[in-house]
């Protein structure tokens, strides 16, 4: 059994309206120092130690993110 | 991994029968000595902790009523002799039932979730909609509708932009996604609500008359089935000490701090449900609520063949570590509880498969009279029904008419300065309709799906919501066509009125809830009610609850209308400080044809603006008296019910017989907020005279109640003054409609442009909350 | 098409019957179409759409036919939750992702029908202006700038939001066609505007009666 | 100007319907061996090196996650 986390990020050039209002709200807050902020998704996942790369690979790519507008890393 | 035994330190009877004496935890439950005392009597030896947690959550408050009983039972001494027939089912059961005709009957029940909406704003919210939704789903009804009636502290308090956002987001977030078209509710703002904000929200639901589910286990030898989501460790803070006391010194796994609602699950849940009902597969159901298990599987057995034998070991658990008294105790949402028959099991399981739905056989329904729950194998339960779910104790609690009260009804606020001229009448006028209480409520409103299910005929900002009553079975039976039939439901409160008269003030709520529903054209037919207050133990509070329920009780007594179910909210305070008393009141109306509804909108040139009723110099409780001057005292307006019942008959007959394009009741800030309101809705603008012998100020901001404001088309004035006359309603020609450079303008005073109008009006909650 | 969690299948099914076709409720289940014409993807959450709306929809059973085909020129229209399943389906290009202003949002929107010659919208006159209810919290159309330019170059967006853009789709767009134009994806929600009633105006009902047109025709 | 990532989960006692809801398309994915989904949520901030961990805390417990329900790490 294994812990795999794959973490997936909006591509770049896609606007990211979540992490603009974090951005904003830390202005309010008076906090400094914050240039940028990009929102994405953590995923956590438990694995029988059979499952190979290639599935998990198949899996974020067409489940866990959909890699039109984002990419993702896998931590195993 | 080491699997435990899952049976060690696990109270069971023998060991209670075993160890008399031993100590357990009840005061940190909330069981008072005397309630101990009581359980052990009715058991004949001590509880085990498991019986202890179900006696501790079925006579607290929430469950019991035990505070609230000795004067809700008012409602049903008091049904109104018109309503005896067409009332299906009364309180008690999860929600009333009332007939509406052609074989179709409503169910519809408010219910609150305050205290978790607090907490966590945004889930408390939530899952408080998803609550009521089963409560209307467990009557056998497809949920059609809601509402929600939110409270919070000052609109610009820092902690009313943490809570209300995520109230507004949570509500819209589970609605929206179990597909319920929000038609109406109610966003007010008091300093008193900043602690302990009050989100109440309504469901209605539609069935047909003779197919009511009831939630009780008949019928010897059939299963108890636990459907829905697993059960975890939600909602059970009291029970830790339990779990605590039973693993020793060994600390519990954490639980949670709040409840995360799952729609999806719930939406799944619904339709799983409406295709057992279709096919005819329970002989009883209930919904988990507050209680969980506890209170499915008492009241079940309480209300049916008498017995339950219950494996509780077999309950799919989201989380292992949880002991018997935890699973007991939780809350977790979207679960239900059905009895069904040995040779329907089948059937019901495999439609619970087609939905993905989890569904587990806990138990059998016998005629021992017992419920008796085992553990791996040892019985940890063993209790008469009837005595959890019917027979918890019943307080008097003593009452006592606050001493400041007269101070405060004394103080008639007769020297607050009043608007002098024309210029301070339009600088009041746009003070007000700025106003959060009176501002442009789109900003929580478009959150809402309004539109979903497409039958959705008026909702907000009209006066009431309306919908048709229109299904697929509904048109299947009727070679396709849609129904013409509608509901229409209004949700109303106030707590200023209420502080001031206990009993006017419900009685105000009431009126006003009934009102708004026959400005649509419906027929005002049945009542629900959700009673927020204070401490129980404040004799000042038990005497605002006594008062404002016998007020409520005598009004539906006097419009004839019956109140059919609702909720207590007690212990709602910060500190010593009660919130405002305030009882929210939904009123039901039905309407036979839908396209006859009259809507708000002022629209269109040369209509004559006729005010119906009575308008005095009364502005105790008023908003123009809490905007302007931040000031409470007096007495709320006079109540007339009769006059209330008169002012219905005429707007009903004028919808049905066309006489009226367009009607929007008095309510909060009077006259004026009344124009505001109708001509933003409808883009016209109208020009007001004065009447002989009122003073301007008086007839644009008091908040006298049996007060409407209709458009009349000057080819039906006759009939409709005539209509007026015979009937002895008041009925005065205000003004006329305007369509060029349309504006409010009250002749000889002020005049404001809509556009002028329209910017203060909406600039207000965006400018707040974003 | 009725997924666990569709929302607005019953609606769909009312325009389609008020258009004048015979509306044949479909279940995600279900690996065939029986033999369907064309196919409304509604409203909803499919799936509870908690991951990225359509994300798992897009691997229901039913979606295999409904793929093929559309590949094969059946017409289908996926109205808001079915346009985000058209997208991960990758039937069409780009994606929606959460309102810029981050919240819910229901309201009448009037929109400018931009091509009036799809299967789905040829009732409609071209440039023609509509008031439909828009109900989304993730309705923000978002695509690279050669994929929009591409849209924009073969006349593939359908409609556009007039009044600002609501919920912060790029180039305002609010409906888009695949290249052959039998696949088409909407926010906004026509079958909500099929009544007087019920509805802001009868506008949507034209995307249902433009179909079932196009398919006597044939 | 530092790269620094918070990801944010629920509580392990939460209930966590986005986890469920992949869990179950897994199945019908037809992709085995994956016990257990949790989603969560994953900021990439840029921040100047001055920005002290006492803030970036504050940051993540007040905007970032929801101490109620939400549990958060911080990879600087
Ligand atoms: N929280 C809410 N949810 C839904 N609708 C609301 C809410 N608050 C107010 N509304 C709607 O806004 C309109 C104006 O509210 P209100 O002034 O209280 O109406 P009334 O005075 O007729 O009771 C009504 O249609 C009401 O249903
Ligand atoms: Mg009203």
């Amino acid at each position: 059994m294994a812990r795999v986390v794959v973490d997936v990020v909006m591509k770049p050039e896609i606007l990211d309206p979540q992490g603009q209002a974090i951005l904003g709200a830390l202005g309010r807050l008076g906090i400094e120092g914050v240039t940028s902020v990009r929102q994405g998704k953590h995923f956590e996942l438990d694995v029988e130690d059979g499952l190979d790369d290639q599935t998990l690979t198949t899996l974020a790519d067409t489940l866990l993110a959909n890699p039109v507008i984002e990419d993702f890393t896998i931590h195993r | 991994m080491t699997t435990i035994d899952r049976r060690l330190g696990v109270d069971t009877v023998e060991a209670a029968g075993q160890t008399p004496d031993q100590a357990q935890p009840y005061r940190e439950l909330g069981v008072a000595d005397d309630e101990y005392a009581r359980i052990k009597e009715i058991l004949g030896r001590r509880p085990t902790s498991s019986e202890l947690a179900m006696y501790s959550v079925m006579w607290s408050e929430h469950c019991s009523y035990k505070s609230s009983k000795v004067h809700l039972k008012q409602f049903g001494q008091k049904v109104p002799a018109e309503a005896k027939d067409i009332l299906l089912v009364g309180m008690g059961e999860n929600a009333g039932v009332v007939d509406i005709g052609g074989g179709l009957a409503v169910t519809f029940k408010i219910e609150s979730h305050n205290h978790p909406s607090y907490v966590e704003p945004h889930q408390g919210a939530a899952t408080g909609v998803g609550g009521i939704v089963r409560d209307i789903l467990t009557m056998g009804a497809r949920p059609v509708a809601v509402m929600d009636a939110i409270r919070f502290g000052a609109a610009d308090a820092p902690d009313t932009a943490r809570v209300l956002p995520g109230v507004v987001s949570g509500i819209g977030g589970y609605g929206n996604c179990l597909g319920l078209p929000n038609i109406g509710g109610e966003l007010v703002f008091d300093p008193s609500y900043l602690g302990n904000p009050l989100v109440n929200a309504l469901c209605v639901g539609v069935l047909r008359a003779d197919e009511i589910k009831l939630a009780k286990a008949d019928g010897l030898g059939s299963k108890v089935v636990l459907f829905g989501a697993r059960t975890g460790g939600d909602g059970i803070g009291g029970a830790s000490v339990l779990a605590s006391a039973t693993f020793d010194d060994t600390k519990p796994a954490k639980r949670p701090a709040a409840q995360v609602g799952d729609p999806f699950a719930e939406k799944v849940l619904i339709e799983c449900c409406l295709e057992i009902f279709a096919a005819d597969l329970v002989t009883g159901i209930q919904d988990l609520g507050a209680a969980g298990l506890s209170c499915a599987t008492t009241e079940l057995a309480a209300a049916g063949t008498g017995g339950m034998d219950v494996d509780l070991d077999l309950a799919p658990l989201r989380d292992e570590t949880l002991v018997p008294e935890e699973i007991l105790m939780s809350e977790s949402q979207e679960r239900m509880m059905a009895v069904v028959t040995p040779e329907n099991l089948d059937a019901f399981l495999s439609i619970c498969a087609k939905w993905d739905v989890n569904a587990t056989v806990l138990g059998t329904v016998n005629d021992s009279g017992r419920l008796v729950m085992r553990w791996h194998g040892d019985v940890i339960v063993d209790v008469p029904p009837r005595t959890l779910a019917h027979e918890g104790p019943v307080y008097e609690r003593p009452i006592q008419r606050p001493a400041d009260q007269d101070e405060l009804i004394a103080d008639t606020g007769q020297q607050l300065p009043r608007p002098e001229d024309g210029d301070e009448l339009r600088a009041t006028a746009l003070r007000l309709i700025a106003s959060p209480n009176l501002a442009d409520k789109t900003w929580v409103t478009d959150q809402y799906d309004r539109y979903v299910l497409g039958n959705t005929v008026l909702a907000q900002p009209e006066d009431a919501g309306l919908i048709r009553v229109s299904d697929e079975r509904w048109r299947a039976e009727h070679g396709g066509a849609e129904s013409t039939a509608g509901l229409a439901l209004s949700v109303d409160g106030n707590g200023r009125y209420t502080r001031l008269d206990p009993y006017a003030g419900a009685q105000l709520a009431l009126a006003e809830a009934y009102r708004n529903v026959a400005t649509t054209g419906a027929r005002p037919l049945a009542v629900t009610n959700c009673l927020n207050f204070g401490s129980p133990e404040d004799p000042g509070v038990m005497w605002q609850f006594a008062e404002a329920v016998r007020g409520l009780a005598d009004g539906c007594q006097q419009l004839g209308i019956p109140v059919t179910g609702g909720n207590v909210s007690f212990y709602n305070q910060t500190g010593a400080t009660p919130i405002l008393p305030t009882p929210v009141i939904g009123v039901l109306g039905v309407i036979d044809d839908v396209a006859r509804r009259t809507p708000m909108a002022l629209r269109g040139d040369g209509a004559q603006l006729y005010l119906l009723g009575d308008t005095r110099d009364e502005f105790g409780g008023s908003e123009w008296a809490h905007t302007e001057h931040g000031f409470l005292g007096g007495t709320p307006p006079k109540v007339d019910l009769e006059r209330e019942r008169l002012l219905a008959d005429i707007l009903i007959n004028a919808s049905r017989d066309g006489l009226i394009d367009a009607a929007h009741d008095l309510s909060d800030g009077g006259l004026f907020t009344t124009l505001a309101e109708a001509c933003l809705r409808g883009g016209a603008g109208v020009r007001v005279v004065v009447p002989e012998g009122i003073d301007p100020f008086v007839l644009l901001f008091s908040e006298s109640a049996g007060r409407a404001v209709v458009a009349v088309p000057r080819s039906e004035e006759i009939r409709f003054t005539d209509m007026c006359t015979a009937r002895g309603l008041p009925a005065a020609r205000i003004g006329v409609l305007d369509v060029l450079e349309p504006a409010i303008e009250v002749q000889d005073q002020f005049r404001i442009p809509l556009a002028e109008l329209r910017t203060a009006w909406s600039s207000t909650l965006p400018a707040l909350f974003g | 098409m009725t997924f666990p969690g569709s929302l607005d299948d019953q609606d769909a099914l009312r325009a389609v019957r008020l258009a004048g076709a015979e509306p044949v409720p479909l279940w995600h289940g279900d690996k065939w179409l029986s033999d369907v014409q064309a196919v409304v993807l509604p409203g909803g959450f499919s799936y509870g759409d908690y991951l990225r709306c359509g994300a798992i929809a897009r691997f229901a059973p039913a979606m295999e036919s409904i793929i093929d085909g559309a590949r094969h020129g059946m017409p289908v229209l996926g109205i808001c939750n079915g346009f985000q399943v058209l997208c991960e389906a990758h039937l069409l290009p780009g994606a929606l992702i959460r309102n810029k202003e981050r919240k819910f949002v229901c309201r009448d929107q009037r929109l400018r029908i931009e091509r009036a010659d799809t299967v789905w919208t040829s009732d409609f006159e071209q440039g023609q202006q509509v008031v439909i209810p828009l109900k989304n919290g993730e309705g923000g159309y978002v695509a690279d700038e050669r994929t929009l330019d591409e849209l924009e170059g073969q006349g593939r967006v359908v409609a556009r939001y007039l009044d600002g853009d609501p919920n912060g789709s790029y180039r305002g767009i609010a409906g888009i066609s695949n290249v052959a134009g039998n696949v088409v994806g909407l926010m906004p929600h026509p079958e909500h505007a099929v009544e007087d009633l019920t509805g802001p105006s009868t506008d949507g009902l034209s995307f249902f009666t433009s179909v079932l047109k196009s398919l006597v025709a044939v």
